[in-house]
């Protein structure tokens, strides 16, 4: 029922980007896609006669369209880094960190190399995927092994954490390090591990309104709507740590 | 031998497919198709396409047929720059986009301030994006036939008064139909399946500039499976659309 | 006025061969190029049409300069020697092709495509792609679009050569009642002398791309002036010297009619050469010892080459070479009768 | 007319490209290109995209022969079929990769408990997958150009005791040579600037499987300036590359 | 052996014709395809070789069924119409291709391939791309491409049509040398009689996808069948009704030599006819009044076509038409001279 109404407004040409506070347009990192598409509904309804509009995508793309004069009200990014080049540019006020990701080791569903700790990780025998050290992920990865003292040899470094978690449900690699919230999206085709360092590696989100937001209203109401106890409840359900 | 390449080229071409179709959900499939979010980013991929290739047609015709027939200093330069777009990463394709057009951008700055009108993260920014990717497929195509394409024909119809634009439009045109067709087919392909470039400039917004491509990409995100059910729907609709019109164009040409 | 319709001077330069060759013409006048393969023929007209560019010379037509106009603005029609018909129009379209582009409306110029292809016998085929008309087709079809195009220079690159003999006899002759209407001046390619003949008013005979000989086509027919001309119109030529009525072509004396002095030709067809197993008697005149060389049918009769102190042809009956039972390699008498012999000045 | 469409073809192609070098990082650029990893990068990428089109060539000419010339049921569908990995999203294409060629695919299983041998990870990862995303582009070109050309030359081979490898070999793959030339500058660009296939099924590793748009894409995450600088290295070098070798090879075809 | 060499019967249907012709040939035998504009000849010549399938029919050749072979299996070589060089190859490479097809090695074929150029007068040009050789040296080299793969069965359409006059000559008889020395059969295509009658052994000619008439040259130049005959061996042809020494056609009555009853045809050359301005006395036999439809030079003379109650072309002088006064449009009396006149049955 709702979800044919809400497609229906989204399907709805909605005429130039600009236009009256009746419209918000929130940039958000890819791995925020369920979630905030969530929290958008929730918000939609708390303000009658508004409409939501997403755009996802790599943290990267969204800060340079930004930079480049995108319409944007917020940014939400999954690293600390890409929210930096938007508020370098002065175009955001100080950013608040809503959200954490932790790390987790994953393996497939039979658990081929028998992996069940960081030092399993080590065996030559083991082929491990990991970020790469661009990527928030691959940042914390490094973190984590050097916490733990180890030095892993990877066959690859991905681009981006699905990708990576994509080797270890193909059964391509088997075990990488992965957020605790992709393993809970890839539902039961992987297997988490927990481990001690990832706490020493964690990933925070940032989220800001943006200085030259078409409706400055409404993007501080919906930063305000993620950062509440409600925003919280969606996020972690979907296995993020609160800030 | 040349029985045997084929095939195995056949082969090579078509195996991933089946097993894209093994991997898929057939279960969810009717569910997962039937939202209308999925129809709105099809027929949004086929219209953006399909202009930015008639875009394409209307300039890479003529650029080809300038590379082909009219020499002029700096010819070989500009024929290897017409394949930047090849070989640029479509997500820097991108970036130098929005640069150019963009909102700050060289020539997108002088838009928005004469006109208030601004490509991207519009639909019209869509066809940009994968006209500027996919042109130089047809280009380089037409380029082919043209040189391949016996001059003589058009000798044949200067004598008889017509002018260069009319030898162009009334001889080389047809003659090249087979070569023209294959361009558009591979441009059309190509702006069909454009992704990053797309993204980068065009922003993903449903309804307005999320193609199938970026909703694969965003399924991915969320659940593989349906990014594989979106992928099949793309693949059955391109091929019927190409296997009915391309025997048609053939045949006709 | 005093000038001529169109008068040209054509030079082409190419890694191993030179063409040079110049000619005028009057308005309604047909000029047939005329020589070997490889003259050069099929180059002048192009450097007349400006598909191949001159390095050298002008051409003036009707007192425009046309060397100095892009192919498409020189009011000239072309019939190439493979046709090249469009592949992708039908005949209609292909005539109406000229038409169009000089601005007549689409059903204006198929009606005038109409007409052509009418006259020359394909209406029938009006509907046809090139790729479905046979090769004698396809060339009527291509006089037919040249024509339709109303040229005031008309380029016809061997025109006949696919012809049937009967097609060729019928287009041959309306080819020359349009070409005698034509106002403007034709320029001819062809190899067939006896179209040469019939078609035009002055014929320019090339040769490794120079003008070798030129003239009214009975004036040419009756002196040529190398032997290419000379087998060309179905001559014996030589080139001798002449003191009064005779004439010294390396060891043998002709007797002729004309009275001349210095160097001369002389020529004498192959019906005239009578040939004899042993001397004759009589005169020593007009008199030569020869090889054969080869025997060959030729139309009714039999057509002998001879080698020896005079290359000569002799066109005799069956019967006679049954009588006389010529075989290659042999030895014979050849003779000339006086009368049939031709003598003018070198 | 021509001209204009042909001009304004030329600068909707080539103006991005000036937007990249206006914002390059002219003053750290020397430092920046001199990191062995570069060049590291650039040599894998030209290598492997070479490889790629070698082995393009040598399946995707036959496999457009067998499209063009040899009637047999189905072709329609093949012929259609052959343009998927064109429509396919690269990031799903290398996802039918691995579900064919990985460890646990199809084929690629029994790859690697026969031969203990696995194609992911690996520089000939890198080559399948660039090879599949690229050979529609080669087929499609040079089917173009066999439908273009003419028939007659062939049957004349054959009249004179020319096998149909023979014809192939002698007569049609000369006379098609600025179609295959075209194919084969399509098919090498398009593997020079792949991405989404590559690091799907080959992963990213230094020396082994990371090819310039790999590099350029990691890069843009933390410096966008230092992708830019990529890009624009990979683009000189192809470019360099291709005004080189096609002017050559179109002159002699 | 009592069976032919080959044996041919063609049956190739089309959407708006039909071939369906049968003809045998002796080793060693030239047959020559005679043919209007669209008969049907080179259909002939590509179902022989395999490049149009048959509808219906059979081809022996040497006791090989030819037509269950692919084309590139059949022992055969082939002059197409518009050579169809290859474009990329040298003029040496294009002559080389057969034989490297046969298995010769590079260098063996490429001595092969000389040797034939220079048997074709074209050893200078050895080294030239098909685009740059004039049309007529094209033709040689597509001549001696299809004579170096060393055929059993020689299909050659329309050979000679590009050469001048005398290349043509010379090839037509070196043409006809290789021909006797050849031990496999020939199938000539060729609109030009002299061509037929010179090379050939046997003609077949074919209208409208049937022969109609066939024989040895001297009998169907003797004796055309058709209209279309006639004129291609120069003569006038009637069909009538014999009454002993009197054949009636339509109103005019023949004087013949020959003694016949029933449905005869009658024949005379042009030279044969001559024209009177009134009517000539004497007996009214062969005698008609026509009108002048048009009048053109031909070689020497001058030919006059008629029309009437007989359509008829009369060969006069130029001085005869001086003295009547000719003109297109005028009523004439024409005559034939009895002796000159051949009639034969029907
Ligand atoms: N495109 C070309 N490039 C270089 N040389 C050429 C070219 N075309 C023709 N030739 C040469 O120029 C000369 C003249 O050729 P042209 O075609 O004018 O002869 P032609 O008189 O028309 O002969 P034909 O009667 O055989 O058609 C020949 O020696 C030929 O080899
Ligand atoms: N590919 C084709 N498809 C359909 N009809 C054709 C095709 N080629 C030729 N024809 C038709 O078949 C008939 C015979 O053509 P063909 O080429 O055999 O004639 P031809 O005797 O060789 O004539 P020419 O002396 O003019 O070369 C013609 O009526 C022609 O229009
Ligand atoms: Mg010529
Ligand atoms: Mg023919």
């Amino acid at each position: 029922g709702s979800g044919d109404s809400g497609a229906a407004a989204t399907a709805a040409p909605s005429s130039s980007a600009p236009a009256a506070p009746t419209s918000l347009t929130v940039f958000a990192a890819a791995s925020l896609t369920e979630t905030f598409t969530e929290l958008g509904k929730t918000f939609e309804a708390a303000n009658p006669g508004v409409k939501v509009t997403f755009n996802f995508g790599s943290s990267a793309t969204l800060a340079q369209q930004i930079t480049q004069g995108a319409p944007a009200d917020v940014f939400a990014a999954a690293s600390p880094a890409t929210m930096k080049t938007v508020t370098d540019a002065s175009l955001a006020g100080a950013p608040t960190t809503f959200v954490r990701n932790k790390l987790e080791i994953a393996v497939p569903a039979d658990n081929p190399a028998k992996v069940d700790d960081l030092k399993d990780l080590t065996d030559p025998k083991v082929k491990v995927a990991l970020c790469a050290e661009q990527v928030p992920c691959g940042a914390a990865a490094t973190k984590a092994l050097d916490a733990a003292g180890l030095k892993v040899t990877p066959v690859t470094l991905e681009q981006d954490v699905k990708a990576t978690l994509t080797k270890v449900e193909l059964g391509e690699v088997d075990a990488a390090l992965v957020y605790k919230t992709d393993v809970l999206s890839a539902g039961g085709k992987v297997t988490g591990i927990d481990f001690p360092e990832a706490d020493k590696a964690i990933n925070d989100y940032p989220i800001a309104a943006l200085s030259k937001a078409p409706a400055p209203d409404l993007a501080k109401k919906f930063v305000d709507l993620v950062l509440s106890q409600q925003g919280k409840d969606v996020l972690v359900k979907a296995g993020f740590e609160a800030a | 031998m040349l029985f045997a390449l084929a095939l195995i080229g056949m082969a090579f071409l078509v195996l991933p497919l089946a097993g894209l179709l093994i991997r898929a959900p057939w279960s969810t499939l009717p569910q997962r198709l039937g939202q209308p979010q999925v129809l709105e980013a099809l027929r949004l991929s086929l219209v953006t396409a399909t202009v930015a290739t008639a875009a394409c047609l209307v300039l890479g015709v003529p650029l080809a047929w300038l590379l082909a027939r009219v020499p002029f200093p700096g010819r070989r330069l500009v024929r290897a720059l017409v394949t930047i777009p090849l070989v640029l990463p479509p997500v820097v394709g991108g970036v130098a986009l929005l640069l150019v057009l963009g909102r700050r951008g060289l020539v997108g700055q002088w838009l928005d301030t004469t006109f208030g009108f601004s490509l991207p993260f519009t639909t019209a920014g869509v066809v940009v994006a994968e006209a500027f990717v996919a042109m130089p497929f047809l280009v380089i195509s037409v380029e082919g036939a043209l040189r391949a394409a016996d001059l003589r024909y058009e000798e044949a119809a200067a004598t008889l008064g017509a002018s260069r634009w009319t030898v162009f439009r009334r001889v080389t045109m047809p003659l090249i139909a087979p070569g023209i067709v294959a361009g558009a087919v591979l441009c059309w392909a190509r702006a069909l399946g454009e992704f990053g470039a797309t993204i980068t400039f065009a922003g993903n917004f449903p309804g307005r500039t999320q193609t199938m491509p970026l909703a694969v990409y965003l399924a991915l995100e969320t659940e593989p499976d349906a990014a594989i059910v979106l992928s099949l729907l793309l693949l059955v609709v391109s091929v019927a659309i190409l296997a009915a019109l391309r025997d048609r164009w053939v045949t006709t040409a | 006025m005093s000038d001529p319709h169109l008068r040209a001077r054509l030079v082409v330069e190419r890694p191993r061969f030179r063409l040079d060759v110049e000619f005028a013409a009057e308005a309604g006048q047909v000029i047939a190029l005329l020589g070997p393969n490889g003259a050069g023929k099929t180059t002048a007209l192009r450097a007349l049409a400006g598909l191949t560019p001159l390095s050298a010379g002008d051409i003036t037509l009707n007192g425009l300069a046309l060397h100095t106009l892009p192919v498409e603005r020189r009011p000239i029609g072309m019939v190439f020697q493979d046709y090249l018909l469009f592949p992708h129009l039908s005949a209609l379209d292909n005539v109406a092709f000229g038409p169009r582009c000089h601005g007549a409306s689409k059903q204006e110029a198929r009606r005038t495509a109409a007409a052509w292809l009418e006259r020359v016998g394909l209406a029938e085929q009006a509907a046809s792609r090139p790729g479905r008309l046979s090769g004698g087709q396809a060339q009527r079809v291509a006089l037919a679009r040249a024509l339709a195009a109303e040229p005031d220079l008309l380029l016809l690159d061997e025109p006949l050569a696919a012809l049937d003999a009967h097609t060729r006899l019928e287009i041959r002759s309306r080819l020359r009642r349009h070409l005698g209407e034509f106002g403007g001046a034709t320029v001819l390619v062809t190899h067939d002398p006896l179209d040469a003949m019939v078609l035009a008013d002055h014929l320019v005979v090339v040769e490794n791309g120079a003008v070798v000989q030129e003239g009214g086509p009975a004036e040419v027919a009756r002196r040529p002036r190398t032997d290419y001309v000379a087998r060309l119109v179905g001559l014996n030529l030589y080139r001798g010297e002449a003191d009064e009525h005779h004439v010294t072509v390396g060891d043998v004396v002709f007797s002729v009619t004309e009275r001349l002095r210095g160097p001369v030709f002389i020529a004498f067809p192959p019906s005239a050469v009578a040939l004899f197993r042993s001397r004759p008697d009589g005169t020593p005149r007009n008199l030569w010892q020869a090889t054969i060389e080869g025997i060959e049918r030729h139309g009714d009769n039999v057509r002998v080459h001879l080698a020896g102190p005079l290359a000569a042809a002799a066109d005799i009956t069956p019967a006679a070479v049954a009588d006389l039972d010529l075989t290659a390699g042999q030895a014979i008498w050849a003779a000339v009768k006086a009368t049939e012999t031709h003598a003018y000045p070198a």
